[in-house]
């Protein structure tokens, strides 16, 4: 069975580049352009902001869980970021944003192929669209991981991202942003990515995690191995959401500072609201508290970012710090899943706070369409039908990956493995001496 | 009143640990501790291989048993629960403990426990 | 107590959100403009750079303390980011950049209402600008922890900060950059927030760690728990400063570019005069020594960045590492205050120095105004009495709001919990496993 | 012979701002002038990106090694950014870039005396391109210290680097990039530094560790001691390398944008590659794998980042993981080198093909000459000869270097010291408590 | 010569050094250890509320001294140092010792100590 | 049965282990310890100046010897290579030890075993 999938890898690698070969040839010549280079500038450093969160994440994670699976979730999220990488370049960008087919892109755009790389009206080239697009896909890729540490096996987590990058994030893409049915039936709006990256990483996460069923009850009930590297990880996500939300207008403008602004203030207002809930319910407030509340209030703002008003983002971050608190608890308490990292709690529900208070706060002056407190139900309704059809096809899709997947191959390590850690037993590298 | 030392792999301390609480054995001490037994060693990978390491981590248990027919019966719990039947299981030794003090049921000696260097021989 | 606070603090949000309601309407509509998207896209990135200083500071303190105050310094960082942002927003920007009154600006910009979206004339837009300083106010309050670490309470901290920054921080931003009266009535350079930012941190720090006294001798001679963290959030430091300074000029300019180039050259200047003072005095360098060396010569040239010329900026970065290492060796062997991480030898004394160098080195042709190696007296004397009165009244009034707050709530924790450690005691979370 | 060192050390730091107060005038007005702030912007942020990279490598180092050498790693790291800053402002600039002599510059910029600071014609000025440039240094600098880590004593790196700076570094950088012979005589192409940065730093340090000779057998078979931070280090260079060979176009333009995206790509495609080479030879893969693959990926793309299409960098970054790979296996199993985390195997390597396979797969429209695939064999001859006389020039004088430094001083710690370790024999400063 | 094995809480630890300092017994060894005994455990802080740990951080102090008439002494400066009267304020063991030897004073015995297989029926 | 209890430098302990190795002694376990002797302390460096840290990492090695007359060879073969000469070399304790077991090589007594409580008594 391995052995098939090496050979699987080893001739797709080949078609690869065989297939670049022929592609390669529809580059765009680089030629001197007219762009604005204040844009070009921003999105390039927007692009790595994002690209630090993936690092990011994998301290995040990594340390809120036992030190025996640290190098297992570094692994794991590297290799998202060569597998979202390849797949996004290869297939994924023209599957999303190649055409504006209701479904799905097309694939003019294999391998970058066909990508203008001039800039052009003061705007930035679609290279470095596909580019900064890029980042993205890398980054939901990586949330996903942390709803199912420390229980599926690295092969299987590589399979999995494959196929889904390609059979849900792709699609998803294209629908949001690539011009497809949310666009064409609906109203609806999704500045950075609340359905595309959190509320679809947040649901991936969830079957995955259904899927490989709860951890045994020692590795649950594990402290958090490292706060520093756990805060440092949630202080890598916080600087990246800059590049995240401000990157998102795809210039260096009022929009951009704007959507800046809100950022900050919603993620300090998610982390008050938090800190405030827990020190009413539990009578005191830790860092693990802290940044999650940071980060819910980031996740909520993310959807609306550029267009909401001051006041609104500080509230929109509030309970978003608020809400998934209680989702949290709810969670842990009273249902069985087993979301190790509390992605589903955090950017599910933030993710669906997000869009919702989009829906209810747009202003049209900044957004172009009204939000209920202003009179407008289409862009409600249309946040809400978003919200419900990325749920459901990102968790069904999921689901339905992984469970194929399992035909092929073991997906979750044994009790015994488990309790050993995927450190040693899958790297053969324990993440300290 | 016999100290037993139990060396057990680290995926199975919490197991022990649980069990010797429903054998109504409470007070023990925990150290992170590496070891060498007759086991080969383990395998780790490097950044273009792999390396074998004949340190292997391991937790130490040290139980302090007041009542020494008690002992088989902890060195039969933690054998029970800590038995993989493969190489590396861990061992246990028994040390003889001549006295045991709690401290925080110690009393100080009324006042010419000061001269401390003194009264050492009694 | 406990109760009356946290309904104190219920309220006061609340009210947050219906002030906020109202004054919503203010947010102008943020029409695409024709500012220069060069310098919005670098003020953007000096933000950024300028708030990932924050998790520096967390990072830099913890690492040199034990192991038992990483999590407190860690959270104590975090409430400042999000009490910082908050009040800024809210009332802070106002007091600051309100109006051109001699003590202290209005309210006219409470919830940023009425700030403009669209840049102009090549420069950023008041929100950006705003955004920007807001920044630098997290990042004053985070540097305060350092010095009086593992002794305050959490709860009185929040409180501190909470009032610190609308009765010292944001008058002393006001004064020096919001067209106070060291503008109207003295001669005053503060390129990059000298006193501003280290002056007025090291001294409220000192006024802290003095009214909390020292620490108890076993935690005080313990030795840094963690050089690679420690060093971390050095770099972090570092790499932030380059917003710092590189931000100040509000654009993408050549003044910008010179404060670049002399932030770094003073860094490594100072970080070899330290090195050297040291190791003839000692016999050895170490990592803790570098990184407080450069820490000297950055905060040193941050008054006059863009004021010197090189071969100046070389000098101050020098003789800035060799003044704070004497100025620590002093303050630890011949005073009481048990200024844990040097706030004051390295920020407040470096801070003095580099105020009162670029009186001595200002260049007119850089800064419109010359130095005393020119002939001007003018900016020397004016430095010194800005310095002196930044270090009179943070001091006082910093001491004054830990006094009253003394009066409500326990400031110190108690020598039992001290031993303990923090982690454990107020935020039940070990630092690690 | 160390009180004459430390003499010497004063003498030349009174010497240096002797001479900088005569050069100091030099310095050219910032007048306010009309350069393209978008550029300006990306080469202030690619250089904060290029020295983020510093820090990146002593984490990335000194988490592969012993516990024992953290510090040591650290403290080296450190200095090479003093000495090499305060080394390229003094005269390491003024070498490299001062005139178009075929061997060296001259001595016309000493000081940083004569730059412009005005930016003009779209372009940036030569003190940020001076200052870009600079960060350069550093890293390559820092970047030799990891093939004799363990080894060198502190104070033999220092005096190292500081004539390895005049003596290698600054006629490498003259030769390549400064108009010296390479250009003159050779059709060469090295956008960001294959031969400057990879070449010349893995071939300097192998000379210092051949020199050296190998570590005990206990150290060398000693396991990395923290997997998270060797992978915050990678993590931090790989994020620094968007501005390494983005910034290298000098402008925030489409050859930024695309050597941004080759870099990306190149990158993940090392990474992949370098995982299946390992898990068809082992059987697994880990972290230190992964990473040294991203990095393998990352070299190899950096001498043809702005000259290859798009499936060629795919290519590059593909068989650079795999070269390194097996490069590494060789030099491990069958020299008796101890380059402790295989510089040579990585950047040596990597480097060395990243040259060749830009003469191979060059495009006239991105680099104006053609490689091998399209017929120019000028090019493919010039990179050849380039890297031969690169590996010829660095190897030969860093051993020189070197040599005559231990005439003056032990440059090897002795056996005893190296059991114990750097951190306490020569800094007293363990790195964990 | 006994071996007293005294386990105190971690921020005690330090008092007890200097304690044993003063009454003149320098030589002991430190290891960090975590501890079960009739305490209840500590509560800690996850995100969103507490979980008890009953395993407890505590600090282990090997002290061999070579005249048993001191043992007392030393129990008694750990206990006065180290009691707060509170749960989880730690044990002290006595554990017999049979023979000691300082590393640096020890002699190798001339040459036939090589063939040490042999010579260890002594 | 002993268990000889080597304190020895940390820099030593991997010649230690060979050493042992050499010898035929396989089975032992390691523990990262801190110690105070004699020795003066070690001077460390902090940001402006040096203190002194009386307070010194060792390597604590406990061996398990099921034949009496190896003692002597185990401490011989321990000194030999862990030996300076200088202060800080360690110490070693013997400590008789009761009993031993393997646990893999345990077995569990037929089906009674499970009333534990009782038969604790022989
Ligand atoms: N003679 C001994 N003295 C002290 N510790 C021992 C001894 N033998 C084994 N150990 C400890 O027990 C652990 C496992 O021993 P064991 O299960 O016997 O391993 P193996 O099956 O490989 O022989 C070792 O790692 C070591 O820590
Ligand atoms: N029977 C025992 N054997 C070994 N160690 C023990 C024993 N009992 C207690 N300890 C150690 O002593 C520590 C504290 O014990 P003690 O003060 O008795 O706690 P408590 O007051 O909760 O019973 C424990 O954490 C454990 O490390
Ligand atoms: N009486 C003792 N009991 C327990 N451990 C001891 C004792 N004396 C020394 N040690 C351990 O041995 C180590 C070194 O001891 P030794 O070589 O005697 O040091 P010194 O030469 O400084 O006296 C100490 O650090 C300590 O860990």
């Amino acid at each position: 069975m391995k052995k098939s999938f090496i050979l699987a890898a080893a001739v797709a690698v080949l078609a690869v580049f065989a297939a670049a070969a022929v592609l390669g040839s529809q580059d765009s010549a680089a030629a001197p352009g007219a762009g604005d280079t204040g844009s070009i500038s921003w999105i390039m450093v927007s692009s790595v902001l994002v690209f630090a969160m993936v690092p990011g994440i994998a301290m995040f994670y990594g340390g809120m869980l036992r030190r025996q699976s640290m190098s297992s979730i570094i692994a794991q999220t590297l290799a998202a970021i060569a597998i979202m990488s390849i797949s996004w370049v290869v297939v994924g960008y023209s599957l999303a944003f190649g055409s504006d087919a209701a479904v799905i892109g097309n694939l003019q755009h294999l391998f970058f192929g066909g990508l203008t790389e001039e800039a052009s009206d003061g705007g930035i080239s679609s290279l470095q669209f596909a580019t900064f697009q890029m980042m993205f896909a890398i980054v939901t890729a990586a949330l996903i991981i942390g709803a199912c540490a420390e229980r599926i096996r690295f092969n299987a987590m590589v399979w999995f991202l494959i196929v889904w990058s390609v059979l849900v994030y792709a699609p998803m893409a294209h629908w949001v942003w690539g011009g497809g049915w949310f666009d064409q039936y609906l109203t609806v709006l999704d500045f950075a990515g609340g359905t595309v990256v959190h509320i679809c990483a947040g649901v991936s996460g969830l079957a995955l995690c259904i899927f490989a069923g709860p951890r045994l009850a020692g590795t649950r009930k594990a402290r958090a191995h490292s706060i520093p590297f756990a805060f440092l990880g949630a202080a890598l996500l916080w600087i990246g959401w800059f590049g995240f939300n401000g990157g998102s207008s795809g210039a260096a403008d009022e929009v951009a500072v704007h959507a800046f602004f809100t950022t900050q203030i919603a993620g300090a207002c998610g982390m008050a609201a938090w800190a405030v809930a827990q020190y009413l319910t539990v009578g005191r407030v830790g860092v693990l508290g802290l940044i999650a509340g940071a980060i819910s209030g980031l996740v909520a703002i993310t959807p609306g970012a550029a267009y909401v008003g001051f006041a609104e983002s500080m509230l929109i971050g509030a309970v978003g710090g608020v809400l998934c608190f209680m989702a949290v608890r709810l969670i842990r308490s009273k249902t069985k899943f087993d979301d190790a990292l509390d992605v589903f709690g955090v950017h599910g529900i933030g993710g669906i706070w997000g869009a919702i208070s989009t829906g209810i706060f747009a202003k049209s002056s900044l957004s172009g369409v009204d939000g209920l407190i202003y009179g407008g139900v289409d862009l409600f309704v249309g946040q809400i039908v978003a919200v419900a059809v990325t749920l459901v096809f990102c968790f069904a899709v999921s689901y339905a990956i992984i469970w194929v997947i399992s035909k092929f191959m073991t997906v979750r390590i044994s009790d015994d493995e488990e309790a050993i850690g995927q450190d040693i037993v899958e790297h053969g590298e324990p993440a300290y001496l | 009143m016999k100290m037993v030392i139990a060396i057990v792999r680290p995926e199975k301390y919490d197991e022990v640990k649980d069990a010797l609480k429903e054998k109504g054995v409470l007070g023990m001490t925990f150290t992170h501790v590496t070891g060498r037994g007759l086991q080969a060693g383990v395998r780790f990978t490097n950044r273009v291989g792999e390396f074998t390491v004949d340190e292997i981590e391991k937790m130490k248990i040290e139980i302090v048993v007041e009542d020494d027919s008690q002992v088989p019966c902890v060195i039969e719990t933690v054998c029970r629960v800590a038995k993989t039947g493969h190489h590396g299981d861990g061992r246990i030794f028994v040390v003889p403990v001549e006295q045991a003090v709690r401290i925080s049921d110690w009393e100080p000696e009324p006042e010419p426990a000061e001269e401390t260097g003194d009264q050492t021989e009694q």
